[in-house]
């Protein structure tokens, strides 16, 4: 499990490397939490190499896009596989979230 | 892997694992019990979504919940599958809480934004039947909560 | 797979599997075994040679010398694994048998080119200890068959 | 679990995926007799791609082995990793068998 955090252009792009859940979501927090200090606001999450999410990890996605939104910010979210397609429309997150089918057009869609 | 099995075989795993009350475990547990529903050929979603989550749900509870992360108080998992169904098992040393009172619909818009309380609501979700029990060990006796889903 | 474990973490796994008297289940109850053992960072040759094999050949004596592959005779294996050491017993239906008069050397030169004989021997060889009891249930009560070792 | 065959000039190749245990054995036995009954004297079986051998597929290869050598023909071995080496040494199989590193190798001896 870990977070790779890479600049593409404006956009600070996280890949999530395995489980997101209860155990590390907090990890995730403080690193996206620590570029919006440094000033970015454009941010992406690409879960491609994503196993599954838990209800803390999706609760982490949503308090970052919260606290993202409040600097003036954006968080989209991209490559969620059938599963967590499923995830997020069983708690309507996809409503909530903007969501590409790839990280191209998620980049392009900034 | 080997092939996959007739829904009839006479194939039946149980398995108990025993942790203490620490998040850094659900992993492994997950993975313990998921494993055994692979070699079952139970349905890829079951694999990926079904049972690795709605069980991260339960242990999560049972450590940060019922147990409050205390070292000494330990969750045990048990799991019975076969190729009709997984049944598991997640006990816990807190006090007793009722499953409907707790429930929260995630999908409403006043609880769409909130950042917790969506565990249970996607464990029923996510599989047939959420029970909740009394432990018959343990003074208090701990909840178990009981997840059941018929393979797919 | 999640990190390697220290060797004092508070996992126990325990499983039980039964299986009818048919060799084609041998190598997914192999693996349903040596799963947890993977996940509690056995030694990988414990994990590719000494749990499979010696498995192995405890339930293909007991499908084969014991049930004599009858339908309606049961395997049973449970495993109790740890991070300290593995336990696998493996308990048949058949007559009960003296494993010491059982096992031949191998390696004998009397021995080298025969095609049979050589399963009592490797579960020895790979193990820490093999034993036979009497099996509590059953009438006949049938043999269990216990595997011992210790995680390296 | 599966056993390919090929032919690489004179000699008979067997490539055994997966476990050779007594679930699967019997269908290699088959496979390299109908080959000897077909004329075939050289073989080779590579374990490159092989998990476990149980106590019964050591059987068959000692038995192969024996039947090939009665009609004036040989069985080598190649590829075995360092647990499949374990276990030809524990029973003394690797003083019976010319076991080769590489399939080339093992080729060639012949
Ligand atoms: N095992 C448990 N022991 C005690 N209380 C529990 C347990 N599981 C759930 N609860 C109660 O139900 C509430 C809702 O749980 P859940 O839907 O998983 O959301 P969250 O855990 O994020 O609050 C918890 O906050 C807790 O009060
Ligand atoms: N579970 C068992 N029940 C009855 N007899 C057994 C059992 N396991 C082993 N034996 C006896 O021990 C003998 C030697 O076993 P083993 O060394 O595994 O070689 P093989 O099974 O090839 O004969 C068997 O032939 C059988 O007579």
């Amino acid at each position: 499990m870990s977070f790779t955090i890479k600049k593409e252009g404006e956009i600070v792009v996280v890949d999530v490397e395995g489980q997101l859940i209860v155990g590390n979501r907090q990890e995730l927090k403080q690193k996206v939490i620590d570029e919006l200090e440094r000033g970015e606001r454009k941010f992406l999450i690409d879960f491609a190499q994503t196993g599954y999410i838990d209800s803390s990890g999706l609760g982490v996605l949503v308090s970052l896009s919260k606290k993202i939104r409040e600097q003036g910010g954006e968080l989209r979210l991209a490559n969620l596989n059938d599963d967590l397609k499923t995830l997020f429309e069983l708690t309507k997150l996809d409503t909530l979230f903007q969501i590409s089918d790839t990280r191209d057009r998620a980049l392009a869609s900034f | 892997m080997a092939a996959p099995l007739p829904s009839d075989v006479g194939l039946r795993v149980s398995l108990a694992v025993e942790i203490p009350s620490d998040v850094a475990y659900i992993e492994r547990v997950v993975e313990l019990v998921r494993h055994p529903c692979e070699e079952l050929a139970y349905d890829p979603h079951q694999l990926a979504l079904n049972v690795p989550v709605a069980l991260s749900e339960a242990i999560s509870n049972a450590i940060l919940r019922a147990n409050n992360e205390d070292p000494q108080k330990r969750v045990l998992v048990r799991a019975e599958v076969d190729t009709r169904r997984l049944v598991v098992d997640v006990q816990d040393e807190g006090e007793p809480f009722d499953l409907d009172d707790n429930i929260r619909d995630a999908t409403d818009p006043e609880n769409i934004e909130r950042e917790d309380g969506r565990g249970l609501f996607l464990m029923r979700a996510l599989m047939d039947r959420v029970e909740r029990f009394d432990a018959n060990t343990g003074a208090p006796p701990g909840n178990v909560v009981r997840l059941t889903l018929s393979r797919a």
